[in-house]
């Protein structure tokens, strides 16, 4: 038997020709991969390369122009999404997709309730298979929870549950790791690894190359569109990966830029405190980035919530550059942080690119509070192009856009509004790693104009290459400062998960 | 499998679900009390009960609307509809058809009405607030052209027990709203169609991709809206021993009131049809109390005014979020 | 097509009633379109939803048309008067029925003070001139509050008659029935009722019969949904107004106007009759 | 740094925005036509411009109203607001109040109206629907209260012209709708409170973070509302030289219906103020037209509300998206 006979014979989905656009603007040209059983098959690229397009495809979520989906060897035209998971194709989308006001139970049965008679709601079995979905992924959450009430990676993890709770046999999953912590993700890992090794054929999409070749067994990548490589386990290299993706090397990913001698503190953090957050004092230098660590939950959003003044403090003080902030004002106070979900907090979906970029900022406003389309476009052609942002045109709806070029829009924001003090929450996240090195080099770039960052990020590695100094949070406090030599992955992870005291401050 | 570090969480959401009616059922205790002590009668077996029976139409259609409103949907052409059913019903037992059918025929009249709604909802993808606004209109003007603008009347409509009878003192009208209400509650709490209804009010997306037939769930509860509508119509008519070609103008606002005092959410994925209730006892119990009390009409109107504000108000005190949902 | 048809040919008439949802309006209405096609005129007649704005704007479309002449019952006597100005500024002539219209030509109205007293009088005397009772008003246009002018013009002769509560229903069944039921709850010792329409009648009357109350209930219109239910006992008059005499006369006035020729601007009255079981027999009621 | 990656636009998204209003304006000329065939005077410029005068108010209403649509508002009380405003304009005139006074006066119980809603919206969070539906109920009663019920009149009203004054042939309530429409379009399209209005709508959330004063949008958004009903108040009571109780009852409905056929959502972020007068204008013409050819006012309720769901639903097959909004 040859390799491609086997490859037919093995595939449990193949996927052949896949041609897609969306009005005028082709997404996939021609895209053909297949899905063995037992294997862990990567897909990879570019914000914007056509992934989670591609996946909607072999999903029945939308229909290809061309090209078609064959499952066990027969060609398939699935009637819509329930009709590719009775096929035992199940799939974690990009996008959470759960339903907020339900409970835990709730949302694990959606769509396949157990019932008695009479359309009756059987809700102890309901109950007994979310416990059993629960406990397959090892997430001890109380199945009588609202979703809307856990955090994203609680929510993250209620997906997977759900949807290896219909026993699939191909799992296909978009960026599962991307809203969580190094040690969910790890946790999610282990769990890949065990269901590759149960036999189930594993379609994984991410942007994370340490997990890529950590996990994968072959590796396709998307390039505008079209496959731009195929790698086995074999031969699969990082440099291959990026080079592929991105068409071009990209060196030093984690460049730590230079920074000159520590000048005056910029931000200055004096036990500010609520509800959810412990008192917390820090102060960042003008030209710093100062790294924000700890799990999931550990209450780093929250607090850099409160000195942006996106939550009312119960005490404590916020002070830019000597002068205190008043909370309902920190923007005045020049302090502009980047939210954690863009989706819910930080975009405008049906308004253009311009738009997005330009409003809450004084970008294309005249005198008198006027503007036209035209100004706003000509105000946000700079930053655009700065950020790469990968797009018909700055008139192109934001919602249109793939996540990654979104999240460059909202930083473009971020950074249009001429921070004095920047916090980024997750700006990575679900970043190819092409934008993300251009990120990384805006925030060294921001630093090296004086201003003072606060980067919050769930990967160690960027947190360790990107900050001058390491604050780790848990329990809702700050429990460690760590920097220079003591700045370790190892000591990091310590601090986080608690296994020390907290320091004496 | 490794286990998840994953934070202990205050159980703080279940405590305000018990809360989720303080601030109308706390209205409705102060005015009920108030009403008790200056109002004479008030507080009598025969008084509850009239206020039960005068609520009963407003509730039940309250009722089929909160199915939709949990939707995230809403109908304004369950006024209508009570006009057009109750039209049918009365126009049938006029003309000598056994009052079952005539019966039958109304809901199925309410059932269609609810069709075409769903359908243009649904498959069509049309606004609800459009397509019952457009309903809301047509209809009004299908019973005008069906009764020629005049009331059909009879001192013998043979189904008038179910406006004016009592079944062991307790007027029919109430216990067809209690069956209602017993019925929805069963539907949508214990069976697996109200857990669709609830999830496609939340996200009709994420509905979609876990399989719930969205479209169909949407068109039931259209049809559920146009039932409770017709059920209405019958008992307006068996009252009035009549179908008046303006019957139910305007029941539409008093029905989503109450809906929505009763906090339900119009953004879809939240309601109770118990807070429904309390919303349409509330209306009820503030205007028997006010006419006992012989307040004038029209201070009446700006007090109801300002009891649904100060109502809504309470329940929004209890969460101190700021910002608009 | 020509409508400035004033000089000789067919004359074509606008005519705009106040709400379809009332058969008394549709009742007029009904009458001036027999009568048209009997006497071979065109007219166009519209219903207003009670809304003057929506009113002016029909007379507004007539003028653009240029009828003959105009009839109108009004939404509201005073707020159709700009309009009917400018009819006549237009030179078309305007005639108010039912109820006065601020500038009309000529007007043909019930007497709704007679009305109001008769129903009432009548009310009294059925009491034996004593007793409690309580009225249901309506909505405040003219012809309602003339019958409570007249309603309270009787009561002033009737000395031995308190009223316990008056208030306000819009004018149909259903809501008179609620606000009915919810007077009879704080006042069952009442004797009679007046309801200040025969629909607001009927409510009364279903109201007292659901509840087992015996009480004497008197409405004004005389229409056919009342004097049907003389039967039961409870209501036992109404005053009987004539909406399709009054649509004749009034189309009758339009047609002279039309043709040019002069009519008295005074008011024509339009008689009530007091409508009881001993006098239905005579009466020919409506609706 | 490497290339740009901004490829050039296609110019399909323009082209879109001009079918935004397809279906209306499809219906819109198709109406025309058919009347101006059918209909002698129709098509005269006194009967085009009769047209615009009497769809003026219900246009200017749904102006402000698209506002607080874009916000994911809604505004049930304009209605009772023009009866409220139009009560403050003639009582004061006729009392001697110079016209500039009485008119500014009202304009200003206009602005409190919004306000009071825009707070109970803004500041307390309260549902948008309900708050409106309470003031759609407490004016109408102080609008009772303040008249005692009836009618105030006047032949000698001082700003009658208002309402029937024409300038070079164009009635004056025609040359208000153009200015109110020519000002509400420069500020939603022109300025940075425009961005912010359709910013809120879209995402109230991320607008709040992004230092947008959303409060203040939204209470503005409510006082524009209330300042258009005002408008719609005084231009009203100077045609019909009084105030009228009940005056304004159900244009909320009209002034909705108009905005929604225009193309805005009522789930917020999306719509414009030409949709709107499109929307307007083909209610307008639909009444003109049908009241020129002597169609039963029965039968036009049922063509009205069928024209709705025919415009709003060929909007819809242009954009054959499935599912619900
Ligand atoms: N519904 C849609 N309408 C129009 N364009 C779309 C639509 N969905 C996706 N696109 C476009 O298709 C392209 C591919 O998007 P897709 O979401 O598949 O990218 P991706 O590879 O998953 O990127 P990311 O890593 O950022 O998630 C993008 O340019 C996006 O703008
Ligand atoms: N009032 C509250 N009730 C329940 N949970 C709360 C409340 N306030 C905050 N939390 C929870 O506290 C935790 C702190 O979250 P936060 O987002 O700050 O953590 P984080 O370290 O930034 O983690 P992530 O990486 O998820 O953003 C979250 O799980 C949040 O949901
Ligand atoms: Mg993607
Ligand atoms: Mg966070």
């Amino acid at each position: 038997m040859t390799a491609a006979q086997q490859v037919q014979a093995e595939a449990a989905v193949r996927l052949d020709g896949i041609t897609k656009s969306f009005a005028a603007n082709p997404v996939l040209r021609g895209v053909s991969l297949d899905l063995r059983p037992g294997e862990v098959h990567v897909l990879a690229g570019e914000n914007g390369a056509g992934k989670s397009t591609l996946i909607k495809v072999l999903t029945g979520i939308h229909a290809p122009d061309d090209g078609q989906v064959v499952v066990d060897g027969a060609p398939v035209r699935f009637a819509g999404p329930g009709d590719a998971r009775r096929r035992g194709l199940a799939v974690i989308h990009q996008e959470l997709s759960l339903v907020p006001e339900l409970t835990v139970a709730d949302n694990l049965v959606l769509g396949r309730e157990p019932r008695r008679r009479a359309g009756r709601l059987d809700r102890r079995a309901a109950r007994a298979h979310a416990v059993a979905a629960l406990d397959r992924v090892g997430a001890a959450i109380d199945p009588g929870t609202r979703v809307a009430e856990l955090n994203t990676g609680q929510q993250q993890l209620v997906e997977i549950a759900r949807a290896l709770a219909e026993r699939p046999r191909v799992l296909v999953l978009d960026e599962p790791t991307a809203a969580l912590s190094d040690e969910e993700a790890r946790t999610l890992l282990r769990i890949v690894a065990e269901l590759r090794d149960e036999g189930l054929g594993l379609l994984y999409i991410s942007h994370r190359m340490a997990e890529i070749t950590a996990i994968a067994d072959r590796v396709t990548v998307l390039r505008d569109g079209c496959v731009a490589g195929t790698m086995t386990r074999d031969d699969l290299s990082e440099d291959r990966i990026v080079t592929a993706m991105v068409g071009r090397v990209v060196e030093n990913l984690y460049q730590h830029g230079d920074r000159g001698i520590p000048a005056d503190i910029r931000l200055r953090v004096e036990g500010l405190t609520s509800a959810a957050v412990r008192p917390c004092s820090f102060d960042v230098r003008a030209g710093e980035v100062v790294g924000l660590a700890g799990i999931v939950g550990a209450g780093r959003s929250e607090l850099c919530r409160l000195v942006a003044g996106f939550d009312r403090p119960s005490g404590g003080q916020v002070t830019v550059d000597g002068r205190v902030a008043d909370p309902s004002r920190a923007t005045a106070a020049g302090i502009v942080m980047l939210p954690e979900s863009r989706k819910t907090q930080g975009l405008f979906l049906q308004m253009s690119i311009g738009d997005n970029v330009c409003l809450g900022t004084d970008l294309g406003r005249r005198a008198f509070g006027r503007t036209s389309a035209a100004l706003r476009r000509q105000a946000a052609r700079g930053y655009a192009e700065r950020m790469r942002i990968k797009a018909t045109g700055l008139d192109q709806r934001v919602g249109e856009l793939s996540g990654g070029n979104q999240q460059k829009v909202l930083l473009a924001r971020c950074l249009a509004r001429r921070p004095s003090v920047l916090i980024l929450d997750e700006p990575t996240r679900g970043v190819d790693i092409g934008a993300k090195a251009d990120i990384y080099e805006l925030v060294n770039e921001a630093a090296a104009q004086g201003v003072a960052v606060v980067l919050i990020s769930s990967e160690l590695p960027e947190v360790l290459g990107l900050a001058d100094r390491v604050l780790v949070m848990s329990g809702r406090a700050i429990v460690a400062e760590l920097a220079g030599t003591a700045l370790t992955e190892e000591n990091v992870i310590r601090h986080a998960t608690g296994r020390t005291e907290p320091l004496p401050r | 499998m490794g286990s998840i570090v994953l934070t202990d969480r205050p159980p703080l959401r279940r405590a305000k679900r018990v809360t989720d009616w303080l601030g109308v059922s706390g209205a409705l205790v102060v005015l009920v009390l108030l009403f008790a002590i200056v109002a004479p009668y008030f507080f009598t077996v025969e008084n509850v009960l009239d206020i039960a029976r005068q609520i009963a139409v407003t509730a039940i259609l309250g009722a089929g609307l909160t199915f939709v409103i949990v939707t995230a949907g809403i109908d304004l052409s369950v006024g209508s509809a009570v006009g057009v059913t109750a039209f049918t019903a009365v126009v049938l037992a006029l003309h000598g058809v056994p009052a079952p059918l005539a019966l039958l025929a109304a809901l199925a009249a309410g059932a269609i009405v609810g069709l075409v709604n769903g359908v243009l909802v649904a498959r069509l993808g049309l606004a609800p607030f459009i397509v019952t606004l457009a309903a809301l209109t047509y209809l009004r003007g299908i019973t005008y052209v069906g009764t020629n603008g005049t009331t059909l009347f009879s001192t013998e409509l043979s189904y008038a027990a179910l406006g004016s009878g009592t079944v062991a003192g307790v007027p029919i009208p109430v216990l067809i709203m209690a069956a209602v209400f017993a019925a929805g509650w069963y539907l949508l709490n214990r069976t697996v169609f109200g857990r669709w209804v609830y999830a496609v009010g939340g996200n009709a997306e994420a509905a979609r991709l876990a399989g719930i037939p969205v479209r169909r769930v949407l068109l039931a509860v259209y049809v559920l809206a146009g039932l409770c509508a017709a059920i209405g119509g019958i008992i307006t008519s068996a009252r009035l021993q009549s179908s008046v070609p303006d019957l139910g103008t305007g029941y539409e606002l008093s029905a989503i009131a109450a809906v929505v005092l009763g906090g339900t959410s119009l953004m879809g994925g939240r309601g109770s049809l118990v807070g429904t209730f309390l919303g349409a006892a509330i209306m009820g119990v503030l205007v028997n109390g006010m006419t006992l009390l012989n307040i004038s009409s029209f201070y009446q109107q700006i007090i109801q005014g300002a009891v649904i504000v100060v109502a809504v108000g309470l329940d929004r005190l209890r969460t101190p979020s700021g910002g608009t949902q | 097509a020509s409508g400035s048809a004033s000089s000789g040919g067919k004359i074509t008439i606008g005519v705009t009633l106040n709400a379809a949802s009332n058969p008394f309006f549709l009742a007029e209405g009904k009458a001036i379109e027999e009568a048209a096609a009997a006497a071979n005129i065109s007219v166009s007649v519209q219903y207003a939803n009670a809304d003057v704005a929506t009113q002016s704007n029909q007379i507004g479309t007539f003028i653009r048309q240029r009828v003959s002449s105009i009839v109108v019952d009004a939404a509201d006597s005073e707020g159709i008067g700009p309009e009917i100005l400018r009819a006549k500024q237009a030179g078309i002539p305007v005639v108010a029925i039912d109820v006065a219209a601020t500038g009309s030509d000529a007007s043909v109205t019930s007497d709704n003070v007679q009305a109001g007293r008769d129903a009432c009088a009548y009310l009294f005397r059925e009491l034996g001139g004593n007793g409690k009772i309580a009225i249901v008003d309506g909505s405040p246009v003219s012809a309602i509050s003339d019958r409570m002018a007249g309603c309270k013009e009787a009561l002033a002769k009737a000395p031995g008659i308190k009223v316990a509560a008056t208030q306000r229903a819009d004018l149909t069944r259903d809501k008179s029935m609620d606000v009915a039921g919810n007077i009879m709850a704080a006042h069952p010792d009442l004797d009679g009722f007046f309801g200040v329409n025969d629909p607001t009648a009927v409510g009364i009357a279903l109201a007292a019969q659901q509840k087992g109350l015996k009480l004497k209930v008197v409405g004004v219109d005389g229409a056919k949904q009342l004097t049907d239910l003389f039967s039961g006992g409870l209501l036992i008059g109404t005053s009987g107004q004539d909406p399709a005499k009054l649509g004749r006369t009034g189309l009758d006035l339009a047609i002279k106007l039309a043709h040019g020729e002069k009519v008295s601007p005074a008011p024509v009255l339009i008689p009530t009759t007091l409508v009881t079981p001993d006098t239905i027999a005579k009466y020919r009621s409506w609706g």
